[in-house]
């Protein structure tokens, strides 16, 4: 068996369920694979860290995949795991808005260095918002998440598949924009690989590749199971959070670009979108094509 | 008369009772003000969590201890080393001192994904961490405590002939332990915060990291009890310093305070 | 410095001079200077070995740093010194000093500090501990020798560093006035007990004192030295019978000599003649 | 001889040319290991991007040097005050002085977020975190000085009727102050860190906002221009308080090296 | 009380008993022990204001104990103390010791350390500035003045220590073997310069030496103590006539005060007859 290791973009949330599940069901067993999961410190680390040797895989959004290899870092992502962009803003409900033009003399709380954020330039231009209009509160996460539920911000970036679902538990109405739907939608996470396993074990990916779509396809057949198997391995978790996080996650596994692709295909588009964005609001200067980042052949061999 | 007050198990008692007493205030402000939980949760509520997690947290709590202790010790010894290199060779003193201060000033947090890429998550990187933050509060004491020590007391055993190492151990030592243990104080204090930073960048499990989890979903009461078995860990690292100090150095003067009349000044 | 090697070899750390008359300690043109205050000048002497040679002056004449020199604690200006044939820059062997103001190490108690010197030629404590007790006993501090030294009066630290120094039988002793401290009467006693240890050990001795007295008493001859910069005004004989005990001080020769060194500061100006 | 060495201009120099050197090292390794920028830029790359981009950087600069300053010298008035507070009173040695222990130890850096709701967005948050991450060295370091001075000197001024406020302005602090400045110095290197803490959590400018960005663009040669201006800044504070040292203490044996001949024993 | 809060109206400092009749220091059965240690026992002393006492006793008896107990320094185990009719535990207005072991503060030029006192009572340095320097001057070190104490040998640090307790001219000096660390002859000009200031300003002395010789040429009473624990063996008056100057030496009642004190140490022990 080949012993192998991931490295995750975040500490454990629902979605990774999927990748505890594919152990705790003998799915990279299967494939000849010895997996050992690791937690993670922000897609860029997973994207370091692979490019090095440190892991064999990582779990990284498409962002920080350009932002590494547009640098030099030699790695590609081989899967899609969220086709659809994770990124969202949510609001307060009694701070009455309804569309997303009424985000002008609002306040909104944000993480300096968080992808969604630099975003927000592409949501201003796509939704003719006036920017100048618009507060930003620069706070660390869960700074963030007591300055909604203070109402010192009418609202923050939160992800779909994390903040807003612990913004639900705690009880707050919330309006939630996904930045999908305000037509900025990027590549979300994908697994990495590096240049070098790529090219001198294509087998090892392709067998990893294959065992992670099987169990993205055992955690929608079975949720229960895959928050369970998290639990198994990381018994401080909230299993009712791990839950609501997976279930809005499954409902992110395809693109929008390219809604009846198999599980695990990523679509050219959102690579395409996603590069086009950087070049135009970070300071990202290539001449690399959207190819350059990610491969569909190992998912549709 | 006042000397008696704070002896013995009465100042035992004090820390215990200082304490409690700011527990109750605690307690007491989150009803009276009426915090929510994800601002301020209540002692109560921290105390009951931290129990119903107990088989979480005390796991974690001997991952984090680990790399304190080591690091701690670590930034004893080289602590300790480095000063002498520094008060002892003009040269080092010269060239390497000033990359001392530098490596102590660049803000290793900043710098501590690069610690992962070069020595690997775990054990080895968390162990750098504790032993860069807390080292330099023992160099520059440790210098000061060396460079202190009354020429005199080195005429007296160089007219023995003696060599360096007994220099070293029988004069320059004891006579530097009251500020050597001023440093080897700040660094046991920092060296909590130290592993925790450690395990924020460079870890998956850990106090540290269960911080990051709780405080990540928002889990203040549990954030607390981290925080306060996290503290419980450093004082009792710095605890174990102290009891050291008194046992080492009964006869300082910061120890023999009775018959020495500060405080009770006349005017 | 071939020599230098070879005396290595003497385990009595006394070495003697080839010629075979024994050399203690020689000073040549020695000057000391702090830079522009001149603590001694041109300072010519020579300590026979087992002498017991006494320094007066006036305060701030450069006593002390003559003796810091012969110990090699501090370099000379200019000169050049050699202490039992050895030229090197290293404190001689065998010696022990008694600092002008005692120098004891705070976090041990009497009877440690006494045995301090045997820490530091690397000896056993145990093997000296019955030594140090006699020579608190014979200093009068048995009863203190588990206390600290904040918990002496002044005199009694001075008598805590006198013990010290005696503790490893130095063949080469320098006393930097190591009975300041002390009352006329004990004064008189160290110096009885100071005298008949010389007899029976037969060290060289440096003793400084601001007693002329004293300096008669104990002295082979005695250092007059001038006020700063620091020389040699006179070195004089004593002749006294010994052991001299207390008698001494009846002898002719005591009240002659002591005058004549007091004639010495009062033609100086040392002391005014207003009355 | 060797007295000269290292003395006057040339130690300036030294401190340079060991920056130099450090920086050639990192070079070379850079280029000889071939390593990518993602992983560690090399310096000549981060000086450009420097360069290019100090139209941004300087500004933070400022914006972080203020919090740093103020808390840093905060830390010094307060810091000291407690220290007298805990040498001349038992009972708030009893009662207060394990209180600043554990509120050292509680890692400070958890509990961060909740400075932003209590003191609020901005500058009062940073300054309180900077505060609180150097004041706890001055403290101990502080105590270690009030209690190690002679009691001679006490008995000395109180001969004169001395008031409370003489003895600590003509005793006290001149006596006190090489501990005093071990003290400074080890939190005026934490400032640093202190302050770009304090702007990770909460900031919407200055050096440790640029630093998050950065990272998050994984732009490491940009970070690492951060760093290096970050630690100028704290290097100017460690020299300024430094030169102080030097300018307030000329007498003290650690400055008066020449006639003391430690390191040049002859065995 | 309400006696010593009127007292401070008396800007002189120095005030008078009711009665009319000047008291000085006035000891009632004072005790001392540290631990176990008994440093002074039982003892009763009243000195008159403007009187001239020395204290001479064996190393170790009490001396510096006694001082620091007139000096409120420390507080007595048993007994009381009045000190100008003042029983409070406050160090006495208008009072300058000179410490047994100097205490210079090691950051202070020699001048700015005779300077000190006048920092202490919140006087401005400025107008004292000429009479330190013209203190430094009798002392002998006007040449020093800009020097720090490191740099000074033992005796001029003494020297530096006397002239600062005589800044503030004041009314009660407590002098701890103030000519300890001098050579016989600084130590003889220092007596006199002593003895004519106390003639000029007639504040209340007490002097601890451990010269017999010093204690009677200086004094009006010599105070005679006992080896630990301290007690007072015997208090004698001293007649001769002032200023004593250098002569007094050649006056009988010195020879026989001062052979009577010999004898009352010999007759304790102090000193063995052994020759
Ligand atoms: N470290 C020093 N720096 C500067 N000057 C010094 C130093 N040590 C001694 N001196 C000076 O050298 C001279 C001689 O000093 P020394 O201590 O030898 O005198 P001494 O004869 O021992 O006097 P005393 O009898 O008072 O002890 C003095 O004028 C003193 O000021
Ligand atoms: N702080 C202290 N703790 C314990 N014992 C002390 C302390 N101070 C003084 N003593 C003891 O008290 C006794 C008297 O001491 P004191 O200093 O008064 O003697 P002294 O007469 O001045 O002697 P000397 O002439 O040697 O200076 C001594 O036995 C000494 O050991
Ligand atoms: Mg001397
Ligand atoms: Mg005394």
């Amino acid at each position: 068996n080949d012993k192998v290791s991931l490295r995750l973009n975040w500490l454990l949330s629902g979605v990774h369920s999927i990748f505890y599940l594919g152990v705790d069901k003998g799915i990279y067993a299967a494939e000849g694979i010895d997996l050992t999961i690791g937690e993670g410190q922000g897609s860029g680390r997973a994207v370091q860290v692979v490019a090095t040797g440190g892991d064999t895989f990582g779990i990284a959004d498409g962002g920080s995949v350009i932002a590494g290899v547009t640098r030099g870092a030699p790695v590609r992502s081989v899967a899609g795991v969220l086709n659809t962009s994770p990124y969202g803003m949510s609001f307060r409900a009694d701070r009455s808005v309804e569309t997303i033009k009424d985000i002008e003399g609002k306040t909104i709380g944000a993480t300096a260095g968080e992808a969604s954020m630099q975003l927000l330039p592409a949501i201003w231009k796509a939704n003719d918002i006036d920017p100048s209009k618009v507060k930003i509160l620069n706070v660390d996460g869960p700074g963030k998440l007591v300055a909604i539920l203070q109402g010192q911000a009418d609202g923050i970036l939160a992800g779909l598949e994390g903040q807003v679902i612990i913004l639900k538990q705690k009880g707050l109405k919330q309006k939630v924009f996904s930045f999908a739907e305000l037509g900025v939608n990027t590549q979300g996470l994908t697994v990495i690989a590096s240049d070098d396993t790529i090219k001198n074990n294509p087998d090892l990916v392709k067998r990893f590749v294959r065992a992670t779509v099987k169990a993205m396809q055992a955690a929608k057949a079975d949720p229960e199971a895959a928050v369970a198997a998290a639990m198994k391995a990381k018994p401080q978790a909230d299993p009712k959070l791990l839950a609501e996080q997976l279930e809005v996650s499954l409902t992110l596994l395809p693109s929008p670009s390219a809604p009846n692709a198999p599980l695990g295909v990523m679509a050219r588009a959102d690579w395409q979108r996603t590069l086009d964005l950087m070049k135009t609001y970070q300071d990202v200067t290539t001449d690399m094509t959207a190819d350059t980042f990610f491969t569909n052949s190992f998912v549709q061999p | 008369m006042s000397a008696s007050f704070a002896k013995g198990p009465l100042k035992r008692f004090s820390v215990a009772i200082s304490l409690i007493g700011a527990f109750l205030v605690w307690e007491l402000a989150v009803r009276a003000l009426g915090l929510p939980e994800y601002i301020l949760p209540a002692p109560s509520k921290v105390l009951t969590d931290l129990v119903a997690n107990l088989h979480v947290v005390l796991p974690a709590a001997l991952v984090t201890l680990q790399p304190m202790v080591i690091g701690f010790l670590a930034a004893v010894v080289l602590g300790v080393a480095l000063a002498l290199l520094v008060v002892y060779s003009r040269a080092f003193e010269a060239v390497f001192y000033p990359l001392l201060v530098v490596l102590q000033i660049i803000p290793k947090i900043a710098i501590a994904p690069l610690f992962i890429i070069w020595v690997g998550f775990g054990l080895p990187s968390k162990v750098l961490l504790v032993f860069l933050l807390s080292f330099f509060p023992i160099v520059v004491n440790s210098i000061v405590a060396f460079k202190s020590i009354e020429s005199e007391l080195y005429d007296l055993a160089r007219s023995y002939r003696a060599s360096r190492l007994k220099i070293f151990w029988r004069v320059e030592l004891p006579g530097a332990l009251p500020s050597l243990f001023a440093g080897f104080k700040v660094a046991a204090a920092l060296s909590s915060t130290a592993a925790v930073v450690a395990e924020f960048v460079a870890s998956d499990n850990g106090l540290g990291y269960l911080l990051l989890n709780y405080n990540g979903n928002l889990n203040t009461s549990m954030t607390f009890a981290v925080i306060v078995v996290l503290s419980l860990l450093g004082l009792g690292l710095y605890a174990v310093v102290e009891l050291v100090e008194r046992w080492m150095i009964p006869w300082h003067v910061s120890q023999r305070r009775d018959d020495f009349t500060v405080g009770k000044s006349p005017t | 410095m071939a020599e230098a090697a070879s005396l290595d070899l003497d385990l009595s750390g006394r070495p003697t001079s080839g010629a075979g008359a024994p050399a203690g300690v020689v000073l040549r043109e020695v000057s000391k200077a702090f830079g522009e205050i001149v603590a001694l000048e041109r300072v010519d002497l020579t300590i026979a070995d087992g002498e017991f040679v006494a320094v007066v002056g006036p305060s701030g004449c450069g006593k002390s740093t003559l003796l810091r020199l012969i110990s090699r604690l501090a370099a000379p200006t200019t000169g050049s010194i050699t202490v039992f044939d050895d030229a090197s820059p290293l404190p001689p062997r065998g010696m022990s000093i008694v600092f002008q103001n005692h120098v004891l190490l705070a976090w041990r108690t009497v009877l440690d500090n006494v045995l301090f010197p045997a820490d530091m030629v690397g000896e056993r404590r145990d093997h000296y501990r019955d030594k140090a007790m006699e020579l608190l006993e014979t200093v009068g501090l048995a009863e203190f020798a588990g206390r600290y030294p904040h918990e002496l009066s002044g005199g009694m630290r001075q008598r805590a560093a006198i013990a010290r120094a005696l503790l490893l039988k130095p063949n080469l002793l320098l006393m930097d006035e190591p009975f300041g401290a002390l009352d006329a009467l004990t004064r008189e006693q160290m110096r009885l007990d100071l005298e008949a240890l010389w007899l029976k050990n037969r060290m060289t001795v440096l003793f400084i004192t601001h007693s002329i007295d004293e300096a008669v008493l104990l002295a082979d001859r005695v250092i007059v030295m001038t006020p700063r910069p620091g020389r040699i005004e006179r070195i004089m004989p004593v002749g006294i019978r010994r052991p001299r005990g207390l008698a001494a001080r009846r002898d002719p020769e005591f009240l002659e000599k002591s005058g004549e060194i007091t004639e010495i500061f009062l033609s100086r100006g040392v002391l005014h003649r207003e009355d």
